[in-house]
């Protein structure tokens, strides 16, 4: 199997607490892997750290998008031009845009007219535009949104603001995705769409996540495999089955038994 | 209920004729402000009320760069008027050197905005309470500057009537010229407003309102923040700086004591009581803003301008969050409640802007 | 002794509790377990009056609680110690705990309160004068329940004591727990660590998504295999 | 000698009118999380209190500043009750603008209360002063920088040693908390707003006798106050009052040696500078922010 990604000895300190503690694991093209871990077990700083959000980190993310890159010579806003894409805890959603503009946002780093173009209304810049409302579109089709696209976000239940979120990933051709905790707040059924749509876009475009979640029967569904974290440290990576049944990941969940 | 089908007809004519022709509305308004010297002419309007609607025109335009900065950035600046200044009493100084009046104008605007750029880059490193305090300075600077500075000639600064394109000469103290004067600085608030439009609904205006909205998901997306402040303050500089060149065209005389924190204040106001993004909705703030006290209050009350903008500007946040340019939205809403009730029907969707 | 009644909370148009009703009974420690975003923390939120309630009752000794202000219910005698610690950073450790007294009439100030706290917890008074942000996480998450024991509580509601902390200060401060509880104190514990929360809790509740999925005398649902699922998921 | 001499008294004495007004900012600051841009207009328009009715009624001026006083308590109070606790969940930005929307409201009301003429207040000692090293030191600077000096320390011990006092910084650190740990936390904002309303106030007392009374009367003060606390850093009670003292040094000082014109902007520029690398003061510190 490809690598796409691989996590080489990361460790992070928050204020003398180790945040993330000498974590390695690859992540192979194509697959889905979840990463879990209780509250505080430093996946979001994880995330935080490879998307260069944070960066006083020691170790290296190493990105085989096209020709190896090393995440940390970027800035923060140069790693989606190399094809990794994220989206947040709470939801980071412009309210008061419509959903198929916020779409747009997603695209903004692989727009390439200028200012002055778009003052005038120059022809590249119109061209540009329809090209990526047409995307837009197309991707909204794809998850189910086509209908509600010129509806603002704000006051859109909280599955569909999910949803546009992961839509809005998809705008920059990415090759990773991250998502952080994407079914948290669904109910059931909103949960169940959210399988079957993450299922669906790995396959339409082609493209590898990396998925923190808490919601183990979804992590079930829909990972190929799972990574577990505690207080930092890897745990383990493994088949949700296998993970599911490893007492450390146990351990980790329900606390620790001094006398078993 | 046939009230309701006649309307629904007539708001879906209308709506389709404004997508379809998208400059129609901007064109219908300047022939709305055309009326304003046409009245005047025939002295509906009296010669101090057209005064009143010129400096309404050319207060928009610093409004409506404030509500690229305010509106769509989440930044805020109290040095508004400080630009303006900046802009009257600039090309006041360039035209001394004997330039023409174009090249005044540009000169002026360069070396302006490129202050603003400055200020941009301030805003980096201080976040939002800090930084409408160092706008506050900035403005103060600027203000005691144009006061003490003798390049800017004590009181004021006259500039006498204006040259255009080389042939065209126009002078305040003609009332016909003074005519023209309005016309032209009508149209060219309608190309401002045009402009905004151009900037706020495109990747640019798309790129400010993420990065205010929610700064780490822009960076993700690849929105620099360093680019887009300094291009938030420099468009906001750009405009303020447009509408002193306006007030020194219109009025050919400039003040140099009148760009304090009072009329910066005021411009906020109109952006607040108008509505943060919303470019007519910022000619109509500035109308209640300016407008209202001086044309109608004024007689009756005295001078309430000051009190009420204030009070309009807290109700506003308090009460009514998306200013004034939101009521046609909640009309409209209003209107499809209605319809829903008396027809007990539940097709109707609500309305998006 | 305080009782919820089909409880509901919502945030906007999420949620975050559905008809929640639990029972804690004078003087036990009662546990409310789940996984994260189960809605624990909310729910003690709104017992300690920072949330609203959408739906339901809160009563507390016969009168109903629900929608007080928060520091009105501080002085029915319900100290919340909040998730995270929440140390005043800036304060020195004794102002600390001085503020965690603010809800007791000035009229019953009693020195020995302080003087059990710091033996209880003997480094606090090591280190009163320090500023509390620079004390270690166990040591703040002392601070944090000392503060709490300042106002003299009948009720002591926690959130999470353990997040974050070493095992070893875990057992500490679990221990510390059950010394309060066999001194009389009332404690409503939310944690994530379930196995160690159930061995000194009387009685346990099992949230998931905002619902309670479970309950039972906590030596029950120590042996229920289900348990397991509730954090990590049905097997499918 | 006698020059700086001078120079050191005028400076304590301008300091401390900014100093008790940057007081004010920083404690509304600290408790309602917003910088109130109208602190000069509520110490102007309870100077003018002050001014009327000491023209009207005959009233010296010690009778009067405390009935000043008292109405400014009042202001605080309604400001704080009519307009900021309502705005509660308002943007930062959109809570700023409500204190702009204060200023106007004040400037817009003062005419209509007392008219369009300035007043003229009294100095608490107009006449007497003492000679050190040549320079006058005249009773009234004396007595402006004592009631200062007293009034911060007395505000600093009531802040730093007594148990509201510790209610306020409580629920400056941490609103949410101090709730828990039962601390009326809208209360205590209140008496900040009362308070800094008062601070105001006497300042306003302060310099009236030297500018008249007018709306803008404060302005100035104003915005070197806000100089000052931006100066000392926001997350301080003591850093904008050093921050007060040193800014009037630096005015009084580059006006007089430097130039007339110049001296103002150069030390506005100068601070301007200073917080590009310094951006949360000299005593402040970068507020942490989480993604």
């Amino acid at each position: 199997m490809e690598k796409l990604l691989s996590i080489d000895h990361v460790s992070m300190t928050f204020g003398g607490l180790k945040a993330l503690d000498d974590i390695s694991f690859d992540i192979h093209r194509g697959e889905i892997v979840g990463l879990i871990g209780p509250n505080g077990a430093g996946k979001t700083t994880l995330f935080n750290c490879l998307t260069q959000f944070y960066k006083e980190y020691e170790g290296t993310f190493t990105l085989y998008s096209d020709a190896p890159v090393d995440l940390g010579t970027l800035k923060v806003t140069d790693v989606i031009d190399h094809g990794l894409a994220r989206t947040f805890q709470n939801i980071e959603l412009i309210p008061d845009l419509s959903i198929i503009d916020n779409l747009l946002i997603g695209a903004h780093a692989s727009t390439k007219d200028t200012f002055i173009e778009e003052v005038f209304k120059m022809k590249r810049a119109t061209s540009e535009e329809a090209r990526l409302r047409k995307k837009a579109e197309d991707v909204l089709a794809i998850i189910g949104l086509t209908a509600m696209k010129d509806f603002y976000v704000k006051g859109q239940p909280y599955g569909i603001l999910k949803r546009v979120e992961i839509a809005r990933t998809l705008m920059s051709d990415p090759t990773l995705i991250v998502l952080d905790e994407p079914a948290a707040g669904l109910n059931d059924q909103e949960t169940d769409d959210l399988e079957e749509i993450i299922k669906i876009i790995q396959k339409e475009f082609n493209v590898t996540l990396l998925i923190i979640e808490h919601d183990m029967g979804f992590v079930m569904n829909v990972c190929d495999r799972v990574c577990a974290i505690n207080f930092g440290k890897f745990i383990a990576i493994d088949t949700p089955a296998k993970i599911q049944a490893n007492p450390a990941v146990q351990e980790a969940y329900l606390g620790r038994d001094d006398d078993a | 209920m046939k009230v309701f089908n006649t309307l629904d007809t007539v708001f879906n004519a209308l709506g389709r004729f404004f997508k379809n022709v998208p400059y129609a509305g901007y064109g219908l308004f300047l022939l709305l402000l055309w009326l304003i010297p046409l009245f005047h002419s025939v002295d509906v309007i009296s010669s101090g009320q057209l005064g009143i609607f010129a400096y309404i025109v050319v207060i928009t335009v610093a409004a409506l760069g404030l509500n690229i900065l305010l509106g769509f950035s989440g930044l805020i600046s109290l040095g508004t008027a400080g630009f303006v200044g900046a802009g009257a009493l600039g090309v006041g100084v360039f035209l001394d050197l004997g330039l023409p009046f174009e090249l005044a104008a540009i000169a002026t605007l360069i070396v302006s905005t490129a202050l603003g750029a400055l200020i941009g880059l301030f805003s980096l490193k201080v976040e939002g309470i800090y930084l409408a305090i160092a706008t506050l300075f900035v403005g103060e600077i600027l203000r005691q500057i144009f006061t003490t500075v003798p390049i800017f000639g004590g009181q004021s600064i006259m500039i006498g009537s204006v040259t255009l394109f080389g042939f065209i000469e126009l002078s305040t103290f003609s009332q016909s010229e003074r005519r023209v004067l309005f016309a032209i600085i009508a149209a060219l608030l309608v190309g401002m407003m045009i402009l905004m439009q151009h900037i706020v609904k495109s990747k640019t205006g798309r790129a400010l309102l993420a990065m205010s909205r929610s700064s780490s998901a822009a960076q993700a997306m690849g929105v620099s923040l360093l680019k887009y402040r300094l291009m938030a303050f420099s468009l906001a500089t750009f405009f303020a700086t447009f509408s002193g060149i306006m007030y020194a065209l219109y009025n050919q005389s400039v003040p140099t004591t009148q760009w304090t924190l009072d009329l910066s204040l005021f411009v906020i106001a109109m952006v607040v009581v108008g509505g943060y993004k919303s470019i007519y909705g910022t000619f109509i703030g500035a109308f209640i803003i300016y407008g209202i006290p001086n044309l109608y209050l004024k007689d009756l009350f005295g001078d309430v301008s000051y009190i009420f903008s204030g009070l309009l500007i807290i109700l506003v946040i308090l009460f009514y969050q998306n200013g004034v340019a939101y009521l046609a939205v909640d009309i409209r809403l209003l209107y499809a409640k209605l319809k829903r009730r008396i027809h007990g029907g539940s097709h109707g969707k609500a309305p998006l802007d | 002794m305080l009782k919820t009644t089909d409880l509901s909370v919502k945030y906007g148009v999420i949620d975050a509790l559905k008809n929640v009703s639990i029972d804690v009974k004078d003087q036990s420690i009662t546990a409310i377990l789940g996984a994260n975003g189960a809605g624990k923390s909310t729910l003690l939120k709104t017992i300690s009056g920072l949330i609203d309630p959408a739906s339901g009752e809160i009563v507390y000794n016969g009168t109903r609680i629900d929608g007080i202000a928060p520091e009105k219910i501080t002085r029915q005698k319900i100290i919340h110690v909040p998730e995270g610690r929440k140390i005043f950073a800036d304060l020195s450790v004794y102002e600390n705990l001085q503020i965690g007294a603010f809800s007791v009439p000035r009229a019953q100030h009693d020195a020995s309160v302080l003087h059990d706290i710091y033996n209880l917890f003997p480094i606090l008074k090591e280190r009163s004068s320090q500023p509390g942000g620079l004390l270690s996480g166990g040591e703040q998450q002392m601070l944090a329940i000392a503060r709490g024991l300042m106002a003299r509580p009948d009720v002591l509601i926690l959130d999470e004591p353990s997040l974050g902390l070493a095992p070893l200060i875990i057992k500490d401060i679990f221990k510390t727990l059950t010394t309060l509880n066999a001194q009389g104190m009332t404690i409503l514990i939310v944690e994530q660590n379930a196995l160690q929360t159930l061995k000194i809790a009387d009685y346990a509740y099992v949230l998931q998504v905002g619902t309670i999925i479970k309950e039972g005398p906590a030596q029950e649902l120590m042996e229920d295999p289900e348990l397991i699922d509730a954090y990590l998921g049905k097997k499918s | 000698m006698a020059e700086i001499l001078r120079i050191i008294f005028n400076s304590l004495e301008t300091g401390s009118a900014y100093a008790l007004a940057a007081l004010g900012i920083v404690l509304i600051f600290r408790t309602s999380k917003t910088t109130n841009f109208a602190q000069g207009m509520i110490g102007a328009l309870n100077a003018y209190i002050a001014a009327f009715v000491a023209l009207n009624f005959g009233l010296s001026i010690w009778l009067v500043s405390v009935i000043a006083l008292a109405t400014a308590f009042l202001t605080g109070i309604t400001i704080d009750t009519l307009m900021i606790r309502p705005a509660k969940n308002v943007l930062p930005v959109s809570k700023q603008i409500i204190t702009l929307g204060i200023i106007m409201i004040i400037i817009g009301i003062i005419p209509f209360l007392f008219g369009v003429n300035n007043f003229q207040l009294a100095s608490y000692f107009p006449t007497g002063s003492i000679d050190i090293l040549g320079a006058t030191l005249r009773f009234n600077t004396i007595f402006v920088i004592t009631v200062s000096f007293a009034v911060m320390g007395l505000l600093f011990w009531f802040i730093q040693k007594t148990r509201w006092g510790l209610a306020i910084r409580v629920t400056a650190s941490d609103e949410t908390t101090s709730k828990l740990m039962g601390v009326p936390t809208a209360t205590v904002t209140m008496f900040a707003w009362a308070s800094a309303a008062m601070l105001a106030t006497l300042a306003g007392l302060f310099v009236a006798p030297r500018v008249s009374v007018y709306p803008n009367m404060l302005l100035n003060v104003q915005i070197s106050a806000f100089f000052a606390s931006t100066l000392g850093g926001f997350s301080t009670f003591l850093g904008p009052v050093v921050g007060s003292y040193i800014i009037a040094f630096l005015r009084n000082f580059t006006t007089f040696y430097i130039s007339d014109i110049w001296g103002n902007v150069m030390v506005y520029m100068g601070i301007l500078v200073f917080l590009y690398f310094k951006p949360y003061g000299i005593f402040g510190k970068k507020p942490q922010k989480k993604v």
